[in-house]
């Protein structure tokens, strides 16, 4: 059951973070997304503190930079896009690097970038210092409906099962000599990826049923916990969106001075 | 449908149970059958004659195509199902299908807890049905990282924890090493329950059970003392069922008793 | 396909997240209209499955790579309102896993949920009114639903591009270079889609939501016969009988085809 | 490396296998086994011994932490692999391991196809395989669809068809009914290859094998001759091995001598 650690990019740890209810850092983290994004591209010093922000949360919540980095890495090809707009941006052109490049374009790349990678960086804290069951806790404190939560958590149970018929299946096609680069895999492949998908239902349809019959009734018994947010740990969540209200306000405000 | 009404119903009766998968293929093909209280009753047939999907009707898990089923007079009915539940606790063939939290303590924690139990007692629950299958030890092991036969005992166990008053197993002794076997077959006797077991070990069903049914081709053929059923080789050997290598029933009944 | 924060500008976002929040919204209340004991362990396993395969991608013309949307797999797996209610949870998932913004997520939701399953189900069934009442029309239609869900769904892009983009790329461009590309992602798609269908159909008929109606009512043969009560049991009271119980049931063991052995 | 040079060699070799799992707990700690070309041989033991880890390791499913594994004189190494998979047939404790495509038939088809055969040879192989192990008709199942004891029956069918010069079963005749067992036993007689065959059931053991070890925590702590081993009454309880409810060993040994 490798899969778990591929589907959950939670990191075990402890500090204020990870204690927090996932509700408050659900909140947070949509609030602080909106301020990147309403932060104006002209404001480069704005995205400054942003990252500063975000750099001190990721130290908070103890996570290694590398890990932060690798994350980061699933911007790659969006990267190759960004890089493209310089070249294919109509607008007034400047000289960089003996190359000319349009104004608008490197602005639109920069701003891009900047709060993809903000945006990002904010869902990689809340990921890494929330576990998965919890998120749905936090989720259902916020009243989204009670079906969008049986389907995630069924996602999540279902998601462990595909990876791991997957693997066993992959075990058992190598034991039987199979070459996984040979013209023969894309076959075999697509001929067990139906099977993958009944498999992988049937297995969790009996383990479901096998639940049931220990009287199961639709939730873990005394297993979610019942923790409800301190007044500190809102207090927290709404100053981190103040703060990036803040900036962005700044922002704007400091932009439309240098404008006017 | 009173308690009181219900108490001298046979534990289970089962009247013309006819079932057929949703791809189509019909495995029960009528089956009739009662076991009284406390009984013990061994299910006897060949690979593919129905007998789990038989047992997989017996507390709801799938639903009787034609007929009906009683747990303790009461019907197997979607009104009924969490007391069927209740009453009746199932070890499936196959432990993975069993086990699903991340440590063997809250798996075998997890039916009693759905009853009710909390505390002490819950955790008194677990601790007796791990040592009963010799995993006391395993509390905190992740069940998808055991051996074969220790997830089997693990899947027994969760089972046992809830004190049923019908307890299936379907092949519980598979896997098990022989002293496990002996083991568990000493805990079984120790239980005052029903007991219905399918399996293809001869010898536990005739140290185990009194009587026995033999199921083929999703039908009853045969129910009797299983002491005669075993000796009886045409009927045996028409339903695949042979004495294994070595094993004499004279010998054995006359050491049994 | 997933767009990240900060692409299309905030008022746009914010519109379509209006969008999808209604979208949904009318999805939830229609799906507890439904019969979800069943489907919603199943609308799991297709947000999960559809998950797992967006990790794979297919290489597509240009160097660029496409993958499973899963719109109309998954609507035709579990209906267009489960279908879309399972699709907002991968992107809601995904966004975790950095793939697609958090602001965006209503941009997303409305283009593969919304557009794909909701409207993938829409073209399905369309398609199926207009083919014979067959198992093979079921294939055929999902597999029209899935070609044309991609493209679509491109175009939805392309709208929300046009009104909210935050780069100033020449429109008619990128329309093309979506359009054209997703064209051919919607060859792969509908193969996945079929492949996968074609099996479940044939296996599990009863998980299609979308082939309902061809599911017959099972016949049910019941044998009586009488067991063969071996010496005396004094529970069932029945006469032992004489001849050996494998006499008259192992001569029809060829005879029923239903049970080799 | 030649095959020359092999034809002397023994079929398999394990010298001083270690293995920890990833979650760090060893289960191997150093196994020393040389199986002869041939030979049969049972490895008994307790449940959670490693048995199944150390079949694991006879085609490279699990990579040894120390120590050396030879098949016919070649080390099992990644660069050997193929050559390995195809020396080596292994038999999964788990059905479920073992069958992954749409159908029977085109599950045993898959390991005789990656060995390069085609058209008739290759339904040729099918055919004789599904018809050793009972399952002639079942050739257009869906192997998930099937019961267990088919299950087993279509796994020990996948392997057969590859004709390995090593064949490594993991309790073949868990869920088999009883004349599957025997007739198992029978077509495995009947073959012409070394056998290394796990299993629980004492008895079968006996019939089936000349020569069995123990192996308990880890080690081998016993090899000898089977009838031996299971006469050694100490040796047997000290390992939790028991003969079985009825069976009289000695009695086994007249009747099959
Ligand atoms: N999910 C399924 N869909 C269709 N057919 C099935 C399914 N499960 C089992 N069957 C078929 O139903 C028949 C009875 O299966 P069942 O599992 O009840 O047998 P069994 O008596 O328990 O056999 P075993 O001793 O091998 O466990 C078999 O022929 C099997 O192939
Ligand atoms: N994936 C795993 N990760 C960690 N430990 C494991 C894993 N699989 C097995 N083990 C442990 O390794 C030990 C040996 O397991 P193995 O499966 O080899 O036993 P076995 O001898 O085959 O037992 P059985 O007779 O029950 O099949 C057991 O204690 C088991 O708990
Ligand atoms: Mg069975
Ligand atoms: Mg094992």
């Amino acid at each position: 059951m490798g899969g778990a650690h591929l589907l959950d990019p939670y990191q075990p740890g402890r500090g204020f973070l990870r204690s927090m209810p996932a509700q408050c850092k659900i909140v947070a983290a949509f609030g602080y997304v909106i301020c990147v994004v309403v932060t104006p591209i002209t404001a480069g010093w704005a995205f400054g503190v942003h990252l500063l922000v975000l750099a001190s949360l990721c130290a908070l919540a103890r996570l290694r930079p590398l890990f932060v980095i690798r994350r980061l890495a699933v911007e790659i090809p969006f990267l190759a896009f960004a890089a493209a707009l310089p070249f294919v941006v109509p607008g007034p052109r400047v000289e960089l690097l003996g190359l000319g490049l349009s104004r608008p374009g490197l602005e639109q790349a920069f701003g891009l970038l900047a709060r993809a990678t903000l945006g990002l960086m904010t869902v990689i804290v809340l990921a890494a210092t929330t576990p998965a069951n919890d998120l749905l806790v936090g989720l259902e404190r916020l009243r989204l409906p009670p079906v969008i939560i049986a389907v995630a958590s069924f996602m999540i149970r279902y998601s462990g099962l595909v990876v791991d018929q997957m693997r066993r299946m992959g075990v058992a096609r190598r034991s039987r000599g199979h070459e996984p680069r040979s013209l023969r895999a894309t076959g075999v492949l697509a001929a067990s990826l139906g099977t993958l998908f009944i498999r992988s239902y049937e297995r969790g349809e009996r383990v479901h049923l096998a639940m049931l019959a220990r009287g199961y009734s639709g939730t873990m018994p005394a297993a979610m916990p019942t923790v409800s947010p301190r007044p500190g740990q809102w207090a927290t969540a709404s100053a981190l969106v103040v703060l990036g209200v803040a900036v962005a306000v700044a922002g704007r405000s400091l932009d439309l001075g240098v404008v006017s | 449908m009173t308690a009181a009404a219900d108490a001298g119903r046979p534990a289970v009766e089962i009247e013309g149970l006819a079932f057929a998968y949703p791809d189509g293929r019909q495995v029960l093909f009528g089956v009739d059958l009662t076991v009284a209280r406390g009984e013990r009753i061994a299910v006897l047939g060949p690979n593919g004659a129905g007998k789990t999907t038989l047992m997989l009707h017996l507390n709801g898990i799938l639903a009787a195509g034609a007929g009906t089923l009683r747990i303790g007079g009461m019907p197997v009915a979607k009104a009924n199902m969490p007391e069927i539940r209740r009453r009746v606790g199932l070890v499936f063939q196959d432990p993975d299908d069993q086990l699903f939290m991340p440590t063997v303590g809250q798996d075998v924690a997890f039916g009693p807890a759905n009853l009710g139990l909390r505390g002490a007692e819950l955790s008194g629950r677990v601790a007796e049905a791990l040592r009963a299958v010799g995993l006391a030890e395993y509390a905190e092991r992740a069940p998808h990282h055991l051996s074969l036969g220790e997830r089997r005992r693990a899947a027994v166990a969760t089972v046992l924890a809830m004190r049923p008053e019908v307890l299936v197993l379907d092949e519980p002794s598979a896997n098990l090493d022989p002293a496990g076997r002996r083991e568990l077959a000493e805990v079984l006797q120790g239980l005052d329950l029903t007991l219905i077991m399918v399996t293809h070990d001869l010898p536990y069903a005739l140290q185990l059970c009194p009587r026995s049914v033999i199921l083929d081709q999703g039908m009853i053929v045969a129910d009797g003392a299983t002491a005669t059923l075993l000796s009886d080789e045409p009927l045996m050997t028409s339903h695949r069922l042979e004495l294994p290598f070595g094993f004499n029933p004279r010998h054995a009944i006359a050491e049994s008793s | 396909m997933h767009i990240p924060d900060g692409f299309i500008d905030a008022s746009t976002s914010a519109a379509f997240g209006v969008v999808a929040v209604a979208g949904i919204g009318y999805a939830v209340k229609r799906a507890g209209e439904e019969n979800t004991d069943q489907l919603t362990p199943l609308a799991g396993l297709v947000a999960a499955f559809v998950f797992a395969a967006q990790m794979l991608n297919f290489p597509v013309a240009m160097g660029t790579s496409g993958h499973l949307l899963g719109g109309t797999l998954a609507a035709v797996l579990v209906g267009p309102w489960l279908g879309a209610i399972a699709l907002a949870v991968v992107l809601g998932v995904q966004s975790l896993f950095a793939d697609g913004g958090l602001t965006a997520l209503g941009l997303n939701i409305t283009n593969m949920a919304l557009v794909g399953a909701m409207g993938g189900y829409g073209l399905f069934t369309l398609a199926r009114r207009l083919l014979p009442r067959r198992a093979s029309s079921v294939i055929a239609a999902s597999v029209i639903a899935a070609f044309v869900t991609v493209p679509l769904a491109a175009g939805a892009f392309v709208v929300e591009f046009a009104v909210g983009g935050t780069v100033d790329l020449p429109l008619d461009g990128v329309a093309g270079a979506m359009l054209g590309v997703h064209c051919l992602i919607g060859i792969g798609e509908a193969a996945i889609t079929a492949a996968t269908l074609s099996l479940v159909l044939n296996t599990r008929p009863d998980l299609v939501y979308g082939a309902r109606d061809l599911l017959g009512k099972q016949e049910l043969t019941v044998r009586r016969r009488e067991p063969a009560v071996v010496g005396a049991t004094g529970l069932s009271g029945r006469p032992p009988a004489l001849a050996p119980a494998g006499a008259d049931g192992s001569s029809d063991r060829i005879g029923d085809g239903s049970n080799p052995s």
